[in-house]
């Protein structure tokens, strides 16, 4: 690989890094506003979450007494984690980076570092509310793991590789694996993935301080400021790039092969539609539905598990 | 030079006469220690000797490598039992004292003519005249119980062995029907005898299980716990530490007339029998047993019944095991019933519940009683890990797999016994003492020489590693029997 | 060869000598020093075989035909330089840890032959030298479990369950290897090697030593001595135990799977995972509920076992179907032992850093070590990042390599792998899931927050030989994780693995599945997408008016007490909740009433206990047994001398029937 | 009648009478009365001593035939007379097994004898002079005294009967000894004599002992002494 070429993936990396970045207020913002609309009220407006975030950048910072460094590192390794994944995942461009080829598992690992990051940073301050969440938090975290892989190597089979790009290549030249009852399952089995990481509805409430059903929010209770801006951004981040994930897995069309400005143009505008999308259909479905017990996710994820278990056997029997 | 087959049997006699004769305590003490560095010197020459065997009186004395090995053994054991168990203390003789000093060299003569003997009907002799020299050092303490192992000691020990008489009268008629009317081992092993299969095997297989009883193997190890249990400690370290040697010594003896007209079918049957029996045995009563004296009697009896399996498995690697084994279980078991005799000394009480924390409050009982144990359980590097795998790789190579598991699984069982209660016994803090005299003056007794368990218990260490001069003189001892 | 081996006797030697000569203010010191050369020594001898070198030690026995032969190969070499660095660490440590009853005579002497014989397992070349290794390691290591046998009766209860698991996986081992010796004649294990590997006599070894083997190694369900051993014994005899001393059941498994045995049916290999993957599940279930910190620990090393046990079924099983997945598996089980090596001797020290300092190893008791203890949360941390498998530590570079395995071993015939492997991932993915549970409980309960009892709010960091030790193996498990291409070409190289390669610094590439891991790449593009985040917090926190603190938030005007905090035990309730079924705890509601009315609670009391489940079904049923077989067993001996007469009588009647046929 | 005929005829008699003392002693409770058969038993073994040294034309037999008369025929029932006479018990009361069974086992006992012996008698048939013969047929004799003697010591509760049982067991051996090789080799007969005399001393003095220590001597009263 020339030097020209590496110069042009990592700048492919960048524009993805940026265009994710930006992405993620917004498709936040969408959501919300589409849930308040079926809802019947007005809502904030999709900026609202840009406007959050500067808000809490200009905000002086309390931290409580006792804590530790780690109230200050684990927010900016939760937005790296998020936005390392946003480097690595095929979005815009399906073409992986020398030396760190979009790897799914290395891709999965960098979403654990953040998602120990908040847990810990739950743990910090000491209080109920923390430990409650990073528990909670961990538990949904351990009981999804298996469900990822599973989807992961669900997904690799036919590809022969776990390379998310070539993975999403392949989908994209051959059409026919998007719809075969492997492809399917495991898309399905990601997607209840993705709610459970990110903290949506049925496995968590990201609207609720309700102490009983607080998960996400009892971990950032002692975290102000800048600190909370950057743990927001940190789960947009993630909440984006598995959306994208997903949108590419099913709808591969529009991603990009090359560097070429054109082809990265319609990549982002095509990821951009896509991410936008889904995220509308996210908030209107969590109007549909209600919070599940804790105590009943893991029957959520243990079906989710089934899916991806299926979608391996099936793909065996396919190849 | 010949002659000097004589020492061993003529020393215990000078020192047991002046055991008697002289009333001072240190004659009495030290004679049994002086009688066994006799036993062990002769042994060591004989061991040394080259050339012919020698042999006295046509046969009655003759000392090939095994007898000079066994008498090596007797005289190692012998010295760590005796010299362990002298009592410093001057002064004037009582009876009973200069009687026992007396019984103890006659007992380690009887021991030596058993094993210098070519004559199966003069080792019968013997092997019962160690039942007479010992009855009342079973019984010395005169207490109840102590009336009560010895009688059961004489009972059982007389009527079993005397079934090995049977096997001995049995086997020179075999060799007088043959044209040879003769009890010499030698003959009947040359080969050169026609005789009687049928007969023989009657005689072998009641000659083995007569000597099995003085043997400790099941099912007539009866009488053994009692006695071990209540004899004097150094009389049960050499009780258990070469008296049981000395009857398998018997029986490996009649086991090669037995191969040489029989081939080796039914000797490993019988042996292989009492060996899984004997060990099992041991391993049940070990288990849950409550009186670690009586625990060291069990501990023999496991490890007769695995030098009874290495003797029905045979070939050169299993009889060097054996007699291997035979040294290495000699020295720490005998060590260990010192120590246990002191600790019984020290504490008054021979249960193992009352006896609690020894390594906080009695340390220097404790460390050689552990070391011993730890020698008994077969850790390295002591002789009897040596000897313990050999056995069962030379068992499963010959093709007897099944008994292996099954002694597998019974020396875990005997290993998890005894380290429960030795665990039991010297773990643990100072103060849980439950019975009298907690931490009280050790009473008399409860010291003594340590060097005779410092030596016995290092050379048990060294000798599995010593392939020169020990590893020959053992492959040239079990070549006479192999 | 001999020299580093001879070296390696004498200074042992030297240690025990040391050991109990020294007087007791310089004991340590003398005793550790010579503790460390003799580690030192094992270390360089295992580099030497490592690098092929060859030549024996022979030390004679007293039995014909019985020579103790020392000769480390390769693979050999690999688990003396892993048992020789983590003896190192040991020995450093411990000089600044013994103390008080862990700094006696016994003790000190204990250590270096325990190391010494760990060392000597993977130097044996037949099975006396073998199981004579394999005896001092265990001989050593319980005397060093019963370090404070006089104050704990747990301590005595866990070492009679190691010493007799222990004997058990010996007489296991002795087994099977007789069961080879008798199939070739031999006792050397080039000799032993001739055994035809699909005799059914084969398969019997197989599974003597797999059971002795996976007994010393602790998988599930012969783990049974692991969580009550690895908690008594003194934290550095802990931390070899656990990094070094079940990598030799390990190393047994691969001497058998791969030098004695090679080729054997595909049923070792299905067990093999099928144990594995049922210790890893097992194993970290209960680690994650665990609230002892050494127990948890302990648990821990049950579970990475299990999966350094599946990843050799894999690469077993996968040998027939796919040559480079298999060689993966292979070269993943490797890493496997040498991160979990790291990274468990860096947990062990560092818990005994907090025992030491706090008295405590409850994490319910423990908290906020954080601001007191700064290097022992560092190392600690790195620890459980590496026991987390989170990148960048050898523990994920280890992972990631046995998952691409698997990935690529899609498209398989054989049935058994098409049923096994997605299994397996599933297990493996579980697995990592609750190891990142475990680990932040562990980490952030222990060192994070605010102390839980007084031994914490008073702990004061360790002295600095401990640190040292710490430190440096926290700074290898990262170590390994930054730079993976070297130290797999180096285990690829002891198991004859090809196609490894090395990309960018330090990065491992595996050619036969087309697969990189560039540790420093990901980390330097981790560094530059954040950067930007990291100038805007700076620019902004010059900006803006300084931090300020404030207590923790209430619930309003509630002051929030330790007491309020979650502990390990809440952490784990979900989880405990979901696992009911496999946990099997035990729990107890008192309700105190008071005296008016039934109705009012004056206090209640909720206590929770987990039990480890094989133990209660399958071990105490076989204690039961034994026992009451054993008091029957005492009637043969009931004290009637008529009774011992009719044995004599019974026996002379049957023997007499049985020759006069 | 020719001295073989004589030896013959002296030698059916003598194991007669062996068998009869094995089986009264079986019967009789009475340690006296057990004493005396034991001196009669001894007598009838000197008796198939000097048979078969008759046989054999054996003179050193005579001289073993001698040393049996004095020891197993005087000396031993003598020493089991005073044991009796120390303790001063003399009848055994509660039996185990009553005389009627035990007389069974003894038929039983013999026929166990009569089957298993006959690997000894084929071998042992055609060996020696005229007499050797019929000599080797007697050998089941011999084997069920041996037989007895281990019921008597299993069924018996004093301490002196299970010497009693002891002494006929030996008596048994010596029966064997002689019936299939004419005695074994002069030294290890008085080897033996002397080890059997020395443990029916020590049981004597034994049994005084425990009789002192224990009031009664009923071997059932010693189980101190168990697991």
């Amino acid at each position: 690989m020339s030097a020209v070429e590496v110069a042009g993936r990592v700048l492919v990396a960048i524009v993805q890094v940026a265009v994710v970045t930006a992405l993620a207020p917004i498709v936040m913002g969408v959501t919300r506003q589409t849930r308040a609309r079926l809802e019947g009220r007005a809502g904030a407006g999709v900026g609202q979450p840009w406007r959050d975030l500067r808000k809490l950048w200009r905000k002086r910072p309390i931290r409580a007494t006792g804590t530790t460094a780690v109230g200050v590192v684990a927010p900016l390794v939760l937005l790296a984690s998020g936005l390392v994944a946003g480097a690595l995942v095929p979005l815009v461009v399906a073409a992986p980076l020398p030396q760190v080829p979009g790897d799914l598992f290395v891709v999965v690992s960098a979403l654990l570092v953040g998602t120990v990051a908040l847990a810990l940073l739950g743990l910090d301050a000491g209080t109920a509310f923390g430990g409650m969440g990073s528990s909670r938090h961990m538990m949904i975290a351990a009981l999804v793991e298996p469900t990822v892989l599973m989807a992961v190597y669900a997904l690799s089979i036919p590809v022969g590789s776990s390379t998310l790009s070539l993975i999403v290549a392949a989908r994209r030249d051959d059409p026919a694996t998007i719809a075969s009852p492997a492809g399917v399952l495991a898309v399905v089995a990601l997607a209840v993935v993705v709610l459970a990481e990110t903290g949506r509805l049925p496995v968590d409430n990201p609207a609720t301080h309700l102490e009983l059903t607080m998960v996400h929010e009892a971990m950032v209770l002692e975290t102000s400021g800048p600190d909370l801006a950057w743990v927001e951004l940190g789960s947009w981040l993630r909440l984006t790039v598995l959306l994208g994930l997903v949108a590419n897995l099913m709808v591969p069309w529009g991603v990009a092969g090359g560097a070429s400005p054109g082809a990265l143009l319609l990549g982002v505008v095509a990821l951009a539609a896509k991410v936008v999308l889904l995220g509308a259909a996210l908030g209107a479905g969590e109007v549909a539905m209600a919070k599940l017990r804790l105590f009943r996710v893991p029957e959520l994820l243990a079906g989710s598990f089934a899916l991806a278990f299926l979608a391996v056997t099936a793909s065996y029997l396919v190849a | 030079m010949d002659a000097i087959v004589l020492v061993p049997l003529l020393a215990p006699a000078l020192l047991g006469a002046a055991a008697v004769v002289v009333p001072d305590r240190r004659v009495a003490a030290w004679s049994g220690v002086v009688d066994s560095v006799v036993v062990l010197a002769v042994g060591l020459v004989l061991l040394a000797r080259r050339g012919p065997v020698p042999d006295l009186a046509d046969g009655l004395l003759r000392a090939d490598q095994l007898s000079a090995f066994m008498l090596t053994v007797i005289g190692a054991v012998g010295l760590t039992a005796t010299w362990g168990g002298v009592d410093r203390a001057a002064g004037r003789a009582t009876r009973a004292e200069r009687r026992y000093a007396a019984l103890v060299c006659v007992f380690l003569a009887a021991m030596s003519l058993a094993v210098l003997t070519d004559n199966l009907g003069v080792l019968w002799v013997a092997i019962e005249a160690t039942t007479v020299a010992t009855a009342f050092l079973v019984g010395h303490r005169g207490t109840r119980r102590s009336l009560e192992a010895a009688w059961k000691y004489v009972v059982l020990g007389s009527v079993g062995v005397a079934i090995a008489l049977l096997g001995v009268v049995l086997l020179y008629a075999a060799g007088r029907s043959a044209g040879e009317a003769t009890l010499s081992w030698t003959v009947l092993t040359s080969g050169r005898l026609p005789l009687d299969p049928g007969l023989v095997r009657v005689a072998v297989a009641l000659a083995v299980l007569g000597f099995a009883t003085k043997a400790g193997l099941a099912p007539m190890h009866s009488w053994l716990p009692d006695a071990h249990g209540q004899a004097p400690a150094p009389v049960s370290g050499l009780m258990s530490g070469v008296l049981l040697a000395v009857a398998l010594y018997a029986i490996l003896r009649v086991r090669a007339i037995a191969d040489v007209v029989l081939g080796p079918g039914l000797m490993r049957g019988l042996l292989m029998t009492a060996g899984l029996g004997s060990l099992a045995v041991a391993a049940a009563l070990i288990l849950r047993q409550r009186d670690y004296k009586r625990l060291l009697a069990y501990s023999s009896i496991e490890h007769m019944g695995l030098l009874a399996v290495g003797a029905a498995i045979g070939g050169p690697l299993a009889m060097a095991a054996v007699l291997l084994h035979v040294l290495g279980h000699g020295l720490a078991k005998a060590t260990a019933f010192v120590v246990a005799g002191r600790i019984l000394a020290a504490e008054g009480t021979s249960r193992i519940q009352d006896v609690r924390g020894l390594l906080a409050r009695r340390p220097a009982l404790a460390v050689p009683f552990v070391v011993a144990v730890a020698a008994l359980l077969g850790f390295p590097p002591f002789a009897l890990f040596f000897t313990e795998v050999a056995i069962v790789v030379a068992g499963w190579q010959a093709g007897l797999g099944w008994a292996m598991a099954v002694v597998l699984v019974l020396l875990l069982a005997v290993f998890a016994g005894l380290v429960r209660a030795t665990a039991a016994m010297v773990l643990g803090p100072a103060g849980e003492r439950t019975g009298a005299d907690a931490s009280g003056p050790s009473r008399r007794g409860a010291g003594g020489p340590v060097t005779p368990l410092v030596l016995a218990l290092c050379a048990t260490a060294v000798v599995g590693f010593s392939a020169l001069p020990v590893g020959a003189a053992i492959a040239r001892a079990a070549g006479v029997v192999g | 060869m001999t020299a580093p081996l001879v070296a390696q006797l004498a200074l042992a030697l030297v240690a025990v000598l040391a050991a109990v000569a020294a007087p007791d203010r310089i004991r340590g010191a003398v005793a550790g020093t010579a503790t460390l050369a003799t580690a030192a020594a094992g270390a360089w001898a295992g580099v030497l075989a490592l690098g092929g070198a060859t030549g024996a030690l022979e030390v004679p026995s007293a039995l014909p035909g019985v020579v103790l032969r020392l000769a480390p190969d390769r693979l050999g070499g690999l688990f003396m330089l892993v048992a020789g660095v983590v003896g190192a660490a040991v020995a450093v440590y411990a000089i600044g840890y013994a103390h008080g009853v862990t700094a006696s005579r016994t003790q000190w002497a204990a250590l270096p032959v325990f190391l010494l014989g760990m060392q000597l397992v993977p130097a044996a070349g037949d099975l006396v030298a073998f199981l004579l290794a394999w005896e001092l390691m265990a001989g050593g290591s319980t005397v060093l479990v019963l370090a404070e046998h006089s104050r704990r009766a747990q301590t005595r209860e866990a070492a009679l369950w190691y010493a007799v698991t222990t004997h058990l996986s010996m007489l296991a081992i002795l087994g099977g290897f007789a069961v080879l010796a008798a199939q070739t004649g031999a006792t050397d294990f080039a000799g032993l090697a001739a055994a035809d590997p699909r005799s059914a006599a084969a398969s019997l070894a197989f599974v003597l030593l797999a059971v002795g083997f996976g007994t010393k190694a602790g998988v599930v369900p012969l783990h049974v001595w692991l969580p009550r051993a690895h908690p008594e014994a003194p934290s550095h005899a802990s931390a070899a135990m656990s990094a070094a001393m079940v990598k030799m059941g390990v190393y047994g498994l691969l001497l058998v799977t791969l030098r004695l045995l090679p080729g054997g049916p595909t049923w070792w290999a299905a067990v093999l995972v099928g144990v594995g993957a049922l210790s890893a599940v097992y194993g970290i279930l209960q680690a994650a509920v665990a609230s002892d910190l050494k127990r948890l620990l302990a648990y821990s090393t049950s579970e990475n076992v299990g999966l350094i046990v599946l990843a050799l079924g894999m690469a077993l099983l996968l040998r027939d179907e796919a040559d480079a997945p298999a060689s993966l598996a292979l070269l993943a089980c490797l890493l496997l032992v040498v991160s979990h090596a790291a990274f468990k001797t860096t947990l062990f020290l560092g818990a005994g850093a907090v025992l030491r300092a706090t008295g405590e190893r409850d994490l319910d008791r423990l908290g906020g070590l954080a601001h007191r203890m700064p290097w022992t949360t560092a190392a600690f941390g790195l620890g459980a990042l590496g026991a987390a498998a989170l990148p960048v530590t050898g523990g994920f570079v280890a992972e990631w390599t046995l998952l691409q395995a698997m990935i690529h071993a899609a498209e398989p015939g054989e049935r058994v792998v098409a049923a096994t492997v997605p299994l397996a991932l599933g297990v493996i993915a579980l697995t990592a899931g609750l190891a990142l549970l475990t680990f932040v409980k562990a980490f952030g309960i222990a060192f994070l927050a605010r102390p839980r009892s007084l031994g914490a709010e008073t702990a004061r960091e360790v002295p600095v030989g401990m640190r040292v030790a710490m430190v440096a193996s926290g700074v290898a498990v990262v170590g390994l994780g930054v730079a993976p291409g070297p130290v797999a070409a180096g285990l690829a190289q002891a198991v004859g693995v090809d196609g490894v390669g090395s990309a960018g610094l330090g990065g491992v590439t595996l050619d036969g599945v087309g697969a990189v891991l560039d540790p420093v790449a990901l980390a330097v593009l981790s560094v530059a997408v954040v950067l930007p985040a990291i100038v805007a917090s700076a620019v902004l926190a010059r900006r803006r008016p300084r931090t300020v603190g404030a207590p923790a938030w209430g619930c309003g005007r509630i002051r929030t007490s330790p007491r309020m905090q979650y502990t390990a035990t809440s952490y784990a309730e979900p989880l405990m909740r979901v696992f009911d079924d496999a946990l099997q705890p035990t729990r107890d509601i008192e309700v105190t009433h008071v005296a008016e009315s039934q109705y009012l609670a004056d206090r209640v009391q909720y206590s929770q206990r987990v039990d480890d489940v094989v133990e209660v079904r399958l071990y105490a049923p076989v204690i039961r047994v034994a026992d009451r077989v054993a008091d029957a067993a005492r009637r043969v001996q009931n004290g009637s001398i008529t009774r011992y007469l009719a044995f004599a009588f019974a026996a002379l009647v049957v023997v007499l029937v049985v020759v006069s046929r | 009648m020719s001295l073989d005929g004589l030896a013959t005829q002296l030698l059916a008699l003598s194991t007669g009478a062996l068998l009869l003392t094995a089986a009264l002693l079986v019967w009789r409770r009475s340690l006296a009365a057990a004493a005396r058969l034991l001196a009669v038993q001894g007598v009838a073994l000197a008796a198939l001593v000097v048979s078969i040294a008759a046989a054999e034309r054996d003179a050193e037999l005579l001289g073993v035939a001698a040393v049996v008369l004095a020891l197993k025929g005087v000396v031993i029932p003598l020493v089991l007379g005073r044991g009796v006479r120390a303790t001063g018990v003399d009848r055994e009361n509660a039996l185990r097994v009553n005389p009627t069974s035990g007389l069974v086992g003894v038929t039983l006992l013999a026929t166990l004898a009569y089957l298993v012996s006959r690997p000894i008698t084929q071998a042992t048939a055609g060996i020696g002079g005229t007499a050797a013969g019929p000599a080797a047929f007697a050998v089941p004799v011999g084997l069920t005294m041996v037989l007895v003697g281990l019921l008597l010591v299993v069924t018996r509760r004093r301490a002196l009967s299970q010497l009693v049982g002891f002494l006929v067991l030996d008596n048994g051996i010596a029966t064997v000894a002689f019936l299939t090789a004419a005695g074994v080799p002069f030294v290890v007969e008085l080897g033996v004599s002397l080890d059997v005399l020395l443990v029916a001393l020590i049981l004597a003095v034994l049994s005084g002992r425990l009789h002192a220590a224990l009031g009664a001597v009923s071997v059932d009263e010693l189980n101190e002494l168990r697991d």
